[in-house]
């Protein structure tokens, strides 16, 4: 079981390297020229007037949580995708598959729990009208 | 009730800051002065964000050339709109007025780029009313070829640049590869692709080549399915038909009133065509139907477009059926070279060459405007005249400026996407914008 | 070392590492210029026509446009710039990161082409520095490539080493020019059949 | 403003029998515009010249006139001059003769097309009447004449320059007395087009808008307190 962790150390390792060696070489290898005009924003060819950081209006944010709440669903969704096959099989997997008679819906049905959970939530958002956008 | 109440309130500070705004102070009630205040709107929680100010500017992708657009932003929908133009304002008039007429030629063709052969004709056409001659069957009919192939490939410049604005790139490609081939034909007639130069006064700078009547048969026979692909791939698309319908809307009498012409008036519901009202270079005997919209939003201007080129196939085909023989030049010396052959063989037609070259065709005093339908819209030439060889007044009169000038109408209170796609749809030419 | 003349030569003495370095860089960059269009008039018409796919740009690795400074190698001036547009090219210019070239498309940005009067500049070369000048009226695509194959030959024979040909050039404050104003007249001066145009009367 | 005219479907009054593409227009005394005789009648003093050039009717109108020939032009049902093609100015090379300002107008119900002209005496300040509240296609083409020529059209909403930026100091460009290179040196006019401050870029609406007030440089402030117009 413990030699099974090698790749992922193996994968997480090689990322961290290649982050560090990408922003490090770049950064070793370059050489700043700054001037004013470089600084300033870029608004094409204009100088800029006001800052960026305004107050925006609720409604984005709103979307922004709603986006997370139901994406974080999906990701929920992989592991379940994977172990499918042994949540629905009363006995161990033979060589990845259920032996025949011994399959159930037990996996479906949690996810569909899972899901209705969420469906309510999102049936409640849509009543409060965070959805309304203008 | 009036919504002002009276409190009294103690104020560290005068309440007004330098430039005049009622600053935003603390209140405490209590202290000697009443003083009156409007109820802040702010009690209630504020949840509107402040406007933001965004430059879409002279250097962007999506504003087909250098044309600035101050937008004044609420979240993503537009407030207000303010246009500055004039940064390609290259004085043309200026130097209309120091140019003999033929000399002017080739500066029409510069000042609105994608119809630049239809711009000569419409010049050659508002010089030949203020000389007071009337043009050859053959070099009408030539001129008409000319006009209609300048709309196929203005049309296929915005056809290509509308598609990147809104998302399909595919289009630009096949829409370019079909104006290469006008410009081949372009190129074997006048030698040059995009600045033609063609006419002149009272004529063209050169006959069609032998040969060049097959080779406009065949763009003319193979160009139609080129549009059918782009239709089907555009018109009835689901994600071309949410972009633009119901975009920049323009009424009938508000686009009368703003005075937009061409596929912009069109698409509104007024069915004004010069080429039908205000008859030039013998349209009224071809036989064309001109595409009238009925909302005048984006949509609706691509689908006049869309029609308008395959109009101008069905006029080239008629064009090419009746193409005359006999001159392409008029033979009044007054104004016209003579053929090379005569200038070098009789003393008489040498000394008219001469004077041409030198001195350049002389109008009598007067003024002509003669207008043209261009892709854009309603091009003509306003020249005044006092006898002398170059123009008092060279004025042009710029449908696409006409056309920018009601965007602060057309884009408030759309979202910032729809500005690129409303901005694309009136098809703008910032040369000759800002002349 | 002997760097002070043009490091173009490359007969320097330079060490087989430090050239051989030299033209891997230099194959990199020459071969994947990520063109800025400043495309004004007509001479843009032209440049979509070069880059569409009959004469294709992206042959010369010049495929990918970018819009903004930031990522731009190249410069492409393609047409006329008046004088309301000087600040904004030369912000644009300003704006983009070394190492940056720029090419001059066409007779109007090289000399201010036909339009010899009140409002255009007599060539960018006055506001910003040019590398290759493109010459005619548009330029055929045929002679934008050439430009661009010239731009990819000076790069192939740039040496690292010599950092001057990188310096971000500074406006003189008191006139805010690059160039001494006499030279920009002087530049400017009408030439040929254009002295004798400006007569409004015959 | 005139009541709001119902969609314009052009020939739908005209006379019957589609217009033809005009062949040998005299130079002078074609046929005449039916509606020069009609300002005749309406306006008698107003209208002081009426000639056919090249097959097109010419009116000089009186300029202190000139809003109510329009206006009437606009509304009355007999003329339905509903489209305003152009408006320019022009001036002639012998320096006595005044300025004409002139109206290219078009009726499309009725498929005719008007020039209306208007002198001004150079010595008197250029000024007349805008026809913007008639005409919404008046607004830029009278802020390019007034850019080109330096003529004040009285009733502009915002009559800036359009072509030529705000601090633009040489003058009227289209003026004969204006030199075609400009007044100034090549390096002059370079300096002058690159030392525009940052505000030059922005209107003033603009720089309400953002209550830039306060990140303005002080130098700034100043120039805009004193009531130096900014933006392009």
């Amino acid at each position: 079981m413990a030699s099974s962790f090698f790749p992922v150390l193996l994968l997480i390792g090689f990322v961290a390297v290649n982050a560090v060696a990408m922003i490090g070489l770049s950064h070793l290898s370059l050489r700043l020229r700054p001037t004013p005009e470089k600084d300033t924003a870029y608004e094409s060819g204009i100088p800029p007037l006001g800052d960026a950081r305004e107050r925006f209006s609720v409604k984005f944010y709103m979307v922004a949580m709603l986006f997370i709440v139901f994406d974080i669903e999906t990701v929920f969704m992989i592991p379940w995708g994977v172990a499918f096959r042994q949540l629905s099989c009363t006995v161990p997997l033979v060589s990845g598959v259920c032996p025949s008679g011994h399959a159930t819906l037990f996996g479906l049905g949690e996810m569909l729990v899972f899901i209705a959970i969420l469906l309510a939530g999102l049936v409640y958002v849509w009543k409060k009208g965070a959805l309304q956008w203008d | 009730m009036s919504d002002t109440r009276t409190v009294e309130v103690e104020l560290s500070t005068t309440g007004l800051d330098a430039q005049g705004r009622p600053t935003r102070t603390p209140l405490r009630v209590g202290g000697d002065g009443a003083q009156t205040i409007e109820a802040y709107p702010a009690l209630e929680p504020d949840f509107a964000g402040e406007h933001m100010l965004i430059n879409i500017g002279p250097q962007h992708p999506a504003t087909h050339g250098v044309l600035r657009l101050v937008l004044e932003l609420d979240g993503e929908t537009v407030v207000r709109c303010i246009p500055h133009i004039g940064y390609l304002h290259c004085g043309f008039e200026k130097i209309g007025e120091y140019r003999q007429y033929n000399q002017i030629v080739p500066w029409t063709d510069r000042e609105d780029y994608l119809n630049s052969i239809g711009n000569n004709i419409a010049f050659a056409l508002g010089a030949e009313r203020l000389f007071g001659i009337e043009i050859t069957e053959r070099c009408t009919v030539l001129r008409v070829i000319a006009g209609e192939l300048s709309r196929i490939i203005s049309h296929l410049v915005w056809l290509g640049t509308t598609c990147i604005d809104i998302g399909a790139f595919t289009p630009f490609l096949w829409s370019f590869q079909e104006r290469e081939r006008v410009y081949d034909l372009l190129e074997r007639w006048v030698g040059a692709r995009l600045t033609t130069s063609a006419t002149r006064v009272g004529g063209m700078a050169a006959d069609i080549p032998d040969g060049w009547t097959a080779a406009l048969d065949g763009f003319i026979k193979t160009f139609p399915k080129t549009i059918d692909q782009v239709d089907q791939m555009l018109t009835r698309n689901a994600i071309w038909v949410g972009r633009t319908v119901g975009l920049g809307v323009m009424s009938a009498e508000e686009a009368t009133n703003y005075g937009l012409s061409g596929p912009m008036l069109r698409a509104s519901g007024v069915a004004y065509d010069v080429r039908k009202d205000f008859p030039y270079l013998g349209y009224e005997t071809y036989d064309f139907d001109v595409p009238v919209g009925t909302h005048g939003d984006v949509y609706d201007r691509y689908l006049v477009r869309m029609e308008e080129l395959r109009q101008s196939v069905r006029i080239l085909e008629q064009a090419l059926a009746r193409l005359p023989g006999g001159p392409v030049n008029i033979d009044d010396a007054r104004v016209i070279l003579p053929p090379k052959s005569k200038a070098t063989s009789e003393m008489e037609s040498m000394i008219h060459h001469f004077k041409q070259v030198m001195e350049g065709p002389r109008p009598p005093i007067g003024e002509a405007y003669v207008v043209v339908e261009s892709p854009k819209g309603e091009k003509g030439y306003y020249m005044v005249s006092d006898g002398s060889a170059k123009p008092v007044r060279w004025r042009i009169r710029p449908p696409s400026f006409v056309n920018l000038s009601a965007i602060p109408k057309m884009v408030e209170g759309h979202l910032l996407s729809d500005v690129i796609a409303i901005n694309a749809s009136i098809d703008i030419v910032m040369g000759e914008i800002d002349r | 070392m002997g760097l002070t003349q043009v490091s173009y030569s490359p007969e320097t003495q330079e060490s087989w590492v430090a050239t051989k370095l030299d033209f891997l860089v230099n194959w990199g960059r020459a071969n994947s210029l990520w063109p800025m269009p400043f495309g004004t008039a007509c001479c843009a018409i032209e440049f979509m026509a070069t880059a569409a796919s009959r004469f294709d740009l992206a042959r010369f690795g010049m495929e990918r446009m970018s819009f903004s400074p930031r990522q731009a190698d190249v410069l492409i001036c393609a047409g006329r710039v008046p004088f309301k547009l000087a600040p904004v090219i030369r912000r644009i210019w300003q704006q983009m990161p070394q190492p940056k070239w720029c090419i001059s498309m066409g007779a109007c940005a090289s000399s201010g082409g036909m339009f010899d009067n009140y409002a255009v500049v007599q060539g960018i070369d006055t506001i910003i520095p040019v590398d290759v000048y493109v010459p005619g009226c548009p330029p055929r695509p045929e002679g934008l490539l050439y430009g661009i194959r010239m731009l990819q030959q000076k790069v192939m024979r740039e040496r690292m080493s010599d950092t001057s040909i990188r310096n971000e050039m500074e406006p003189d404050p008191s006139s805010r020019l690059y160039i001494p104003p006499p030279t920009i007249d002087e530049l400017s001066e009408p030439f040929g059949n254009s002295v004798n145009q400006t007569r409004s009367t015959v | 403003m005139s009541e709001t005219i119902p969609t314009v479907y052009p020939g739908v009054a005209a006379p019957s029998g589609t217009p033809v593409t005009p062949r040998n227009i005299p130079h002078r005394g074609g046929p005449e515009n039916p509606t020069a005789s009609a300002l005749a009648a309406q306006f008698k003093a107003a209208v002081k010249r009426v000639d056919v050039v090249w097959g097109e009717t010419t009116v000089l109108v009186d300029a202190t006139r000139l809003k109510d020939i329009v206006q009437w032009l606009h509304d009355d049902p007999g003329q339905r001059y509903d489209f305003l093609s152009d408006v320019t100015a022009v001036e002639y090379r012998d320096t006595g003769r005044p300025i004409e300002v002139v109206w290219h107008l078009r009726s499309l119900p009725y498929r005719r097309f008007l020039r209306l002209k208007v002198e001004l005496e150079k010595t008197a300040p250029l000024a007349v009447d805008s026809v913007w509240s008639i005409y919404k296609s008046a607004d830029w083409m009278e802020r390019e004449c007034y850019d080109m020529f330096g003529i004040t059209f009285r009733g502009h909403p915002d009559l800036r320059r359009i072509l030529m930026w705000e601090q633009y100091r040489e003058g009227y460009p289209l003026r004969k007395d204006f030199p075609l290179r400009g007044r100034f040196s090549r390096a002059e006019q370079l300096r002058q087009a690159l030392a525009q401050n940052p505000e030059a870029k922005y209107s003033m609406d603009e720089l309400s808008i953002v209550e830039a007030f306060e990140d303005l440089p002080e130098d700034m402030r100043q120039r805009l307190g004193r009531g130096e117009k900014t933006g392009e």
